[in-house]
């Protein structure tokens, strides 16, 4: 089964526990959904429930948060993040503020699920990390999906949240292959994860790059060095006590993040960590992040505006032995 | 073809509606004045007929979206005035507890549903509302009123296209009140004869003299049955005037006094009254007392209403209740 | 009423620009299975007299704008084939130095500004384009080009508007080839009939079947006589239809097979030479060999082009030049 | 003269020095811009050079990149932040892309400006600070004028730039009174400035916040500290030299910043500054930030949601005297 199966499966299942539950979006029926994740749901479930939209962002999203207010519960997909950018008004100036401008009265249970991430030769607009700057938004909950556990089991607990969702689907991660148990595993939407313990140095990331940490770590691990690996899983709240509780062990951070380095979700992180575990830390904290650049169509030119695994193995290697001076090493309680 | 004539009751409602919205805004003046009342204020005043009109064909379980400028949608759709009072002054007794202000009046039980300050937005959402309730089966209206400067916005063409497409039960009230802001229809729109916009999509429409509440009743009326019966989206073009500035920052630099005084003498509170004869001196007189009472309670509920506690500031970004 | 009969020169013309199209993308298709070409690729085999009947209508100094589906726009304009070739393959060498790819085709030289795969981008800049020029003085036209599906989008509608209202020479060039992806015309249009879009901006509008392309020609031709002379723009639809797959990953499971055959029929390169008996089998066999004696060498170029340094990764973030 | 005045002259001033900038928007002609800002120059200049557009942000932000494109140098006023919503398909996806998508064939020398930032009981949809977030877009340099100075010198050294510009005037300064010489000051848009010098903390800002931290100096200096005030002024690109000199002479910072605290610029800011300077500095950077909440309406909470001077002279007290343990003191190099 690959990721693309399990959020088939979650649509499936969502769609069949409650029948306030539709699908909407571009080319979400009868072409199957313009990365497959829907095929065979409007067969299934037929064209009042997964409804192809006509292009026009802005109406069905804007559609969505209104059919969340009116007592259904909206999956909207829309098909790349960069498209996003036309829903905007009505994902920032609408969903995210109409429960607060009502005084609480309004409730938008709404899902917003998109493709995000760059790796295929998509260029400028197609390939943006946006997620972490949707995660800026309050009254937004931000879910980036790395594992096939997640991708089946986040939707659900979304459906549930009485306020909007953003599930961002990294594209790269479609056809990655796995196995899930029988019984669907229940994964929550509130705590970011360990996927890797390590004492020496911790990796924290989400999404696509969650692969490149792993693969880092079992690197690093061969040059001697322990690296945890924290899966932030939600980008809106972000996790603090899991943040704190892997950096305090661990004493050196790297984030990893495929946003655009400045003002990425990466610093925030970076700025949390310093405010909350200075004392503990023992070196900066460093980011592996995309160069400043609209991706790149040339295959040479977008790996290297990626983070790739070598960026990060060199940064958690500086972290760790890099030119640490001793006064403040000693500095350290 | 002419409104059928109201009875004398209902004439007395409607006027008793109109003149509440036009007192209920002339308060509001003062208390601008006065610095009770802050943010931008958008007045409804030589509009009230659209709204109030409006209305009347609306059954309970209906659905309203409205703009900014929707003190009188929510006065006639039955919020109560203290209600609107109160969130003018940022109270927690307001109908948005405070948070919303003049532009972002909601009731969430009497399906009114704000309040949208930006231009066009309101309307995807309204499409959604209307696409819930014929999910859920139920036989409501949504009905979203916006000015006709919303008409050159991208959200306002995927919203008609959408629901024409999708036939869902939506009655666009387009309130043409030939300007937005300072910018006069014909220097906004190609095409100024507004229902052609809604022909495109194959939509019926109509245009209404929105000075003329009766009209305006009637027309509504008819379309939202037809809407109701499934019979897919109406657009209607109600033409009418505001009488005052945009908003209280406006010094009016674009457009002629002698034009703002001819359109005054549509006046559809004075239009009414003639209209109807058998509205007498005495009823007059006694709406108005009626009114006055009711705005002099409003203002003083308002006045002595609470400030929300400052620790509560970061409630209501997420909704605090369950649902099922 | 018929387009008028070609000289024999240039039908030959329009026909080598019709399969220079034609056979550039039957080899993009076999170098995207040797992977030497990647990311999204979407043909235009099909609808190649839209583009190649609507370059001959253009000036020199006119600005085109295109979208993702553009090698046919590019290479009739006047971009050489080995500029778009090794674009293709991500050689400093393309025409947009490796950083675009197949969606993001430019050449500044001609005035080809791109290239745009935000379905509905390109038009505000289109629209602005038109504007700068007649601020400039210049008598030149912008040509838009779009899918039937980008009518949806509120940016069609903003940009058709403006142009209108402030009668810019923009000749907004509709490519209906009745699907966007997989979704059909009538499940994303409430009004199929498009020349009703135009007609509630107050813009001249037509029909043009486009699979012919000596009627494409005279369609455009006329209209951007009319456009250039200041009567504002026009919108034309281009009836046409795509053979292939949207992209390289669709499987069509919402068409018929049958529908794709009956297009077939309307091949625009055989419709011309049916239309017009002069050309003969020679020319024919002239053509394909000019065209592929091109081609081999513009696969050759773009196989043998260099990679930009990784280390210049971050140039052209800003512009490098100095401006007047 | 006012802060609106010293954007009007700079306007004006462009208009009469190149006759390819005009100015774009809703309103700026007959009404006068929704702030007054453009008042009278649709008579100084006409109709051609000043246009009032109809309510279209994606089609004239849109046709002002095409504009550029074309030769012009055009000026477009979007009249709130919250709308640019509605444009930033145009902005993020063309703007701040064209230029590198085309290799760098094309040059988009365009000024968009806009109102930002609250304060004036405008409610949720009227009151936010995007700035900060508009800097995480590579391609675009932001512009963040805090003093009639930069009002009046800002615009015309952003239109010079072959790339966009986008200027955020906060809506609480137009009212700000102030002196101008006769010959208008010559500004850069690199460089941040250090509105204030002292040496036991810098407090760093931007735009509307600016007089805050200048009120909250003059109070510390009251309580015998003494604060630096930097204004970044650009946001993007941030001046890093400026960022380091300031801290490495206060060991000390505090960010002020009337974004939204998670994700917001001084995220970034904090980042780079722990990244760069981490053993200058003697404790923690502070944020001082907005509340994330969308802003509301009622004077009180409204307050309570903004950066105040108080929470500035707080977090200043803080990292000045705060608990700081001995050993970290001693850590410093
Ligand atoms: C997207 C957006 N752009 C601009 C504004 C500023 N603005 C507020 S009201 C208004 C005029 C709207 O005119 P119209 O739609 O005719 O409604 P009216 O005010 O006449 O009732 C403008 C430009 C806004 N609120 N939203
Ligand atoms: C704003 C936006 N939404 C969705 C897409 C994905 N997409 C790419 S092409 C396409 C179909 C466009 O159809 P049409 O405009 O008819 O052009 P055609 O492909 O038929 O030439 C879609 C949905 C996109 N590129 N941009
Ligand atoms: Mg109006
Ligand atoms: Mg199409």
């Amino acid at each position: 089964m690959t990721y693309r199966d399990a959020m088939r499966e979650a649509l499936r299942d969502a769609l069949r526990r409650d029948e306030r539950v539709f699908l909407m979006g571009e080319d979400v029926g009868r072409y199957g959904g313009c990365f497959g994740v829907s095929k065979g749901l409007l067969d299934e479930f037929g064209p009042e429930r997964v409804r192809d939209t006509p292009l026009s962002e802005s109406a069905f999203v804007g559609a969505g948060i209104g059919a969340a207010m009116g007592g259904m519960r909206p999956v909207v997909e829309i098909m790349t993040v960069n498209f996003s950018l036309l829903a905007l008004d009505q994902i920032v100036n609408n969903a995210a503020t109409l429960t607060h401008m009502s005084g609480g009265q309004l409730a938008i249970p709404l899902v917003i699920r998109m493709t995000t991430g760059a790796g295929r030769q998509l260029a400028a607009q197609h390939s943006h990390s946006l997620e972490g700057w949707y995660a800026h938004i309050p009254g937004l909950r931000i879910l980036t999906p790395a594992t096939l556990e997640d991708a089946r089991g986040m939707l659900w607990p979304a459906l549930c949240d009485p306020n909007p969702v953003l599930i961002f689907e990294h594209g790269a991660l479609y056809n990655m292959e796995g196995e899930l148990p029988e019984e669907p595993p229940e994964v929550d939407i509130e705590s970011a994860m360990v996927r890797r313990p390590g004492d020496d140095v911790s990796l924290i990331t989400y999404g696509g790059t969650l692969w490149k940490a792993l693969a880092a770590a079992d690197e690093l691990a061969g040059e001697g060095i322990s690296a945890e690996v924290l899966d932030l899983r939600v980008l809106r709240p972000l996790d603090d006590a899991a943040l704190e509780a892997s950096v305090t062990k661990t004493h050196r951070a790297v984030i990893v993040d495929e946003g655009w380095r400045s003002g990425s979700l990466s610093a925030e992180v970076a700025a949390r960590l310093t405010e909350r575990c200075f004392y503990d830390l023992d070196a900066p904290v460093e980011r592996v992040c995309s160069e400043e650049v609209p991706v790149p169509y040339a295959k040479h030119l977008e790996e290297e505006a990626l983070p790739q695994v070598d960026d990060i193995v060199t940064a958690a290697m500086r972290t760790v032995r890099g030119q640490v001076p001793q006064a403040a090493e000693a500095g350290r309680v | 073809m002419s409104a059928p004539a109201p009875t004398a009751e209902h004439a007395r409602d409607l006027l008793r509606e109109m003149v509440r919205i036009r007192r209920f805004e002339e308060r509001c003046v003062e208390l601008y004045s006065a610095s009770k009342i802050r943010g931008f204020l958008h007045l409804y005043i030589g509009e009230e007929a659209v709204a109030v009109g409006a209305m009347q064909a609306l059954a309970p379980g209906d659905a309203v979206v409205a703009t900014y400028r929707e003190h009188g949608h929510a006065l006639a759709r039955g919020v109560p005035s203290d209600c609107v009072m109160a969130e003018m002054f940022g109270r927690v007794e307001g109908c948005s507890g405070g948070r919303g202000g003049s532009m972002h009046l909601f009731h969430a039980p009497l399906r009114f549903y704000g309040g949208n300050a930006i231009v066009g937005g309101g309307l995807p959402p309204a499409v959604g509302l209307a696409l819930a309730d014929r999910m859920r089966g139920a036989d409501t209206v949504t009905a979203c009123f916006f000015g006709e400067g919303a008409v050159a916005e991208g959200e306002f063409h995927e919203s008609m296209n959408l629901a024409a497409l999708w036939r869902l039960p939506v009655l666009f009230l387009c309130e043409n009140n030939l300007y937005a802001m300072g910018t006069a229809l014909e220097r906004s729109e190609s095409e100024t004869q507004l229902t052609l916009k809604a022909a495109s999509y194959e939509m019926p429409a109509w245009s209404v003299d929105g000075m003329d509440v009766l009209a305006v009743e009637d027309a509504v009326r008819r379309a939202a049955v037809s809407v109701r019966a499934g019979g897919g989206p109406s657009f209607l073009e109600l033409r009418t005037y505001r009488f005052r500035a945009h908003s209280m920052y406006d010094p009016e630099l674009y457009r002629a006094k002698e034009e703002v005084e001819r359109w005054k003498q549509e006046d559809p509170i004075e239009r009414l009254v003639a209209a109807v004869g058998d509205l007498s001196a005495d009823d007059l007189d006694a709406v108005e007392s009626e009114v006055a009472a009711e705005l002099d309670a409003a203002v003083a509920a308002a006045e002595a209403g609470s400030l929300e506690p400052a620790s509560d500031l970061t409630r209501h970004v997420t909704y605090e209740g369950a649902l099922a």
